[in-house]
């Protein structure tokens, strides 16, 4: 069940690398996200045909609650194409038109025992965060990896930090963390884990997120990926947000967008994604 | 159709029942074929028999995958799609989808997609025995599958063809929907209504391409898709226009409706009913919304029916005309 | 052509030259006739030796007094116009704005247009002996008027015989701008190139239509009238594209350009130049902006020179084409 | 000599009525515009494709002045449909994109003796207001009669009060001045004035300046009318804005706004504008 709701725009704080927060009330939305799902979003605007046409996708980063219950979910954009520049310009009592909640979110088992890898770059980050508490409030094992080109750029950090849980940074420039990528940083971990009770979440980049899907792959561990793909509807009627899996082609919208790696196949799936991320 | 008709107090002053053909519609606002998926993942924003009807996402013989990823990419104030019609195939549809719609209170209409006159025939016999199935659209002029599809939509002779074919073999209504890549659509349109087409539904999608400037690169992995929504407006408005001058049968007009101006638009231009098709996609509720819109505006012209509008575009003698 | 080519260091750079044919641009971005009146209106704005060149609002043999008001309607991301080809007419152009002119820098393209083959060729007879005009532009594709006009534009034999008509009484350049309102685009595409035109041109306007839905009466004079805007850069590209796979003569690309990555978008697909119509109309800059966008994208890109990205689409092997 | 500027909005007024004042820095349009004369006008915004996609053609209504010199244009709009909604949205720190001046303003003669006759109807008085001013500050002899619905429409009223000259009012709903159209505002002095020292400036409704025109035409009395017309350019290039006059067709945006009544053709220029101003 998703909602359609025009959502009040309560807070928008702008961070380095043009990204930016939105808290928004949208209670029905936060009261029934789960973990990895998305919201389809666009600034409410005073013409008769919305410019962009298309409402953009994005993760619910966080919820807040007010007097216990949840009321605001918060998104967590960077500033790439005309779709999220135009959110970007919301300001607190403009309106979001939100679709949600959308999408299969993360799957995991409340068994304890388990270890988990969160692996996010860039923004990426913005589809992790309500795994990390949710799996912190299991009491279960927790480690992100979290890459970015530089120091400033890593937005959110103490979200994850306050969790109490291992966090690695790496930065393309070394201003911050290691020096390099996720990879560097996974790798870092890598002989330290049980591939039989470990998971991986990764949500960023392809090439990064191909790249920790060939290493999971190499020593069988389970790895689960937040794909990014066009969407025009984001709630399966479209039909235009497919992507290859070994079954089939799959909507990224209804079936995902968190799909198991290993059942990926990232040559075909390609063209969907390829130019959502600025070069 | 349902007994519901009269549950909406707001539109029930208005009297917003149109006909296209034998078809009786309680208002004028049809969801289009390939955005609305089979009717019933729209059931969670609204009751279905708020509509006039909905047109079902293309049916095939055998069901399709599809094209490859790349299937979409925005334009200004439109979008391109080649989705390669993907779809379940009509045995899925009447054994999967159809159960579920139940008694949905509208029209059902299936878009029927075949590779051959035959598969088109074949299709519609499958079908014939659904009464939930209130009638079929033959689409002949999709621009994103190689077989079929277009290659009826731009050969009047196979036009003529296939809908007489068609409609040797069923007996629900039945519509075809035009492609507008024509130089002139009225020779389609009057072979469609010599064969025996109960309506004609234009416009389907234009033939257009998008480019990635920095991999030099088509958008698309069909490298050409079809445009669709607003942008396409004027284009649809003008090919409705014309056609519903040229033939007596009803025409269905489709092509960029976001608001009720846009269907007024159509509707005065000579349709008798109209489909929205992109716009779902941004605002899931907007066939509601265009249909409360034609009831204000029925109310604020004095209008006893919005049927009494339709094809009442006032020319004044000596302006050009299709030249 | 002028000396003060040089003049622009910010894009002196990225070698941003190209070859129409035998005609030699600076930069591939001209302005596209009838939104660029007869260069003069721009002089206030910038110095027009900036452009590769730019085209003349259409002559006709006499001047033309225009269609009647209601010429214009927007539209979303676009807009239409019946103007009716109101112009000066060729004596008038010659006698009253060419002089004023002057050594404009930059390459005049006259775009012209007759009620008949003659009249064609008497109007590339007057305009042959002024250096100033560097080419012909033959537009036979205005979906406004009912002589002439599109009535060449539709019928690939008449194309055929205008244009050859016009080849054998000028030495100029010739380009001939062709409808996007038909079925195939490169029968007459190909008509030119036999015919012995220099360039093709491509596209002119939709036609499209709208409705005033109070007054229930078309909102422009014409009833109909040409679509143009961003609204069409997806048609547009595409059949330039298609153009450019079917003839050897070079493309010009024009339709809904407004930003470099518009006119990126068809130079890939093919276009030898560019010309930037409507969006003159809301950004009088926008030529200079495309340009200087060029000339970064060559820099980042470390191309040595625009030229060397024109037709350069890659399209991979098994992915759909024209179907 | 036009100009193209991005003019930072200075100040956003709303009076009822659905009207705004912008004032906006501009000072090279400010230094020279003349009464009667207008720019082109949309909302800078962060797309790349502005929506709706034209610009709107807007009288300057006032000039201020920085020490001295011409600074801020003014302009006051009603908000009708897609373009002066988006106009409307202006908040100081936005900027206009603008053009202007444009076309030929009132033409008028400094001699004295004269008696000038402005007729405005609802937001024509946006065009009028310079005007005033101007024929005030030669000395001369100035009516303004000045009719909207309602009182409450009567935006910008004070602002002529200021001028110590001559005003009435007229509302369609009596609740302010005479109750009735400016037609009767108008026919009480009508038979006071010199037809030939008397000029008639006429902004408004169409209806209302075609009544005025025949109420001219029967006295001969001179009268300049100032018209809306769809425009896409504003200057001269798209042919798109012509009106008919005895002589011909006419460009509203370079040979007017201001046409001389007499020689207009309404008939023949009602497609132009008849849709410009909401039913
Ligand atoms: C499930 C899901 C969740 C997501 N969550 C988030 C999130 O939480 N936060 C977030 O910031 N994003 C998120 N995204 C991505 C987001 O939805 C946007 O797609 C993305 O930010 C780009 O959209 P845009 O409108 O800004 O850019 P667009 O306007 O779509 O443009 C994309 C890029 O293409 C370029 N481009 C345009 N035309 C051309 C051309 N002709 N040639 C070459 N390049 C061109 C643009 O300049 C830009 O760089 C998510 C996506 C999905 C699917
Ligand atoms: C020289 C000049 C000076 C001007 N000065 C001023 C000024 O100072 N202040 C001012 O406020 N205005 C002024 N105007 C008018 C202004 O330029 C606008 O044209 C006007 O306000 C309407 O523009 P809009 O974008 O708001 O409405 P538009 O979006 O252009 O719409 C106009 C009307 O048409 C309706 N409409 C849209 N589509 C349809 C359809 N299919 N059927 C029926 N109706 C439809 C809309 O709902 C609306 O009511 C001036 C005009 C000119 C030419
Ligand atoms: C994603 C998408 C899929 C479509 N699939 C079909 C289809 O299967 N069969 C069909 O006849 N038309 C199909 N269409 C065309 C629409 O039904 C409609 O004719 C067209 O989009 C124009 O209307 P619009 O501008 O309101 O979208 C599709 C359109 C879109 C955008
Ligand atoms: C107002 C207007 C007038 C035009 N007049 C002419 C003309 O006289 N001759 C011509 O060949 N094309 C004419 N065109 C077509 C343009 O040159 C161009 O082909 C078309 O507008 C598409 O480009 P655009 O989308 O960049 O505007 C006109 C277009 C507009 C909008
Ligand atoms: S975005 Fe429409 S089906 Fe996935
Ligand atoms: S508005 Fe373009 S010529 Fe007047």
């Amino acid at each position: 069940m998703s909602w359609i709701v025009q959502a009040p725009v309560a807070r928008a704080e702008s961070f380095p690398g043009r990204n930016v927060l939105l808290s928004v009330e949208a209670s029905d939305i936060a009261a029934s996200t789960r973990p990895g799902q998305f919201v389809m979003a666009a600034l409410q605007q005073h013409s008769s045909i919305p410019s962009p046409l298309l409402k953009r996708a994005l993760a619910v980063y966080a919820i807040e609650t007010e007097e216990g219950a949840p009321s605001r979910i918060n998104l967590l954009l960077k500033v790439i194409g005309e779709g999220t520049r135009q959110l970007a310009q919301a300001r607190p009592g403009d309106h979001l038109a939100l679709l949600g909640p959308l999408g299969n979110g993360f799957q995991w088992e409340a068994s304890g025992g388990k270890s988990h890898l969160i692996v996010a770059g860039g923004i990426g980050i913005a589809s992790v965060l309500l795994l990390a508490q949710q799996l912190r409030n299991e009491g279960q094992d927790v480690h992100l990896i979290y890459g970015a080109r530089s120091g400033r750029d890593l937005v959110g950090l103490e979200d994850f930090q306050k969790l109490d849980m291992d966090v690695i940074t790496t930065t393309e420039d070394g201003s911050q963390g290691m020096h390099g990528l996720v990879t560097d940083g996974l790798q870092q971990l890598w002989s330290r884990i049980d591939p039989g009770t470990t998971t991986l979440y990764v949500c960023g980049p392809n090439p990064m997120m191909q790249a920790v899907s060939r290493l999971a792959a190499e020593r069988s561990v389970s790895c689960q990926i937040s794909v990014e793909v066009k969407m025009a509807c984001g709630f399966g009627v479209c039909l235009g947000c497919s992507v290859k899996t070994r079954d089939s082609y799959r909507l990224a919208c209804t079936h995902g967008p968190v799909f198991d790696a290993g059942r990926f196949v990232w040559e075909e799936s390609q063209a969907s994604f390829e130019t959502v991320r600025a070069p | 159709m349902s007994s519901k008709t009269e549950k909406h107090p707001e539109t029930g002053t208005a009297d917003l029942s149109v006909e296209v053909g034998s078809l009786q519609l309680k208002n004028p606002v049809l969801a289009a074929s390939g955005t609305f998926g089979y009717g019933l993942e729209f059931q969670q924003f609204f009751d279905l028999d708020r509509l006039g009807g909905f047109c079902t996402k293309g049916l095939s013989l055998q069901p399709m995958k599809g094209a490859a990823p790349g299937r979409i990419q925005e334009t200004p104030a439109g979008m391109l799609n080649a989705i390669g019609l993907e779809n379940v195939g009509v045995d899925g549809f009447i054994r999967d989808k159809l159960p579920l719609l139940g008694d949905c209170g509208t029209h059902v209409i299936a878009n029927v997609l075949g590779k051959s006159i035959q598969e088109f025939v074949t299709i519609a016999e499958r079908l014939e025995p659904y009464p939930e199935v209130s009638g079929l659209e033959l689409n002949i002029s999709c621009p994103n599958i190689s077989e079929g599809g277009i290659h009826f939509g731009h050969d009047p002779e196979m036009t003529f063809q296939v809908v007489q074919a068609v409609r040797g073999s069923t007996r629900k209504p039945l519509w075809v929907k035009l492609s507008p890549n024509v130089t002139d659509i009225t020779v389609f349109a009057r072979a469609c209504e010599e064969a025996g087409a109960d309506a004609i539904s234009l416009v389907n999608t234009f033939v257009g391409m998008s480019i990635d400037v920095h991999k030099r690169r088509p958008m698309l992995s069909n490298v050409t898709g079809g445009l669709s929504g607003p942008a396409i407006r004027p284009l649809a408005v003008r090919l409705v226009h014309q056609t519903a001058q040229a033939v007596r049968v009803p025409v269905v007009g489709i092509g960029g409706i976001s608001h009720s101006r846009d269907a007024l638009e159509f509707l005065i231009a000579g349709a008798s009913a109209i489909q929205i098709g992109t716009a779902n996609f941004y605002d899931p509720l907007v066939s509601l919304k265009v249909i409360d819109g034609l009831a204000d505006y029925c109310r604020q012209q004095k209008l006893p029916g919005i049927r009494h509008l339709i094809g009442t575009l006032q020319i004044r003698e000596g302006q050009f005309f299709y030249t």
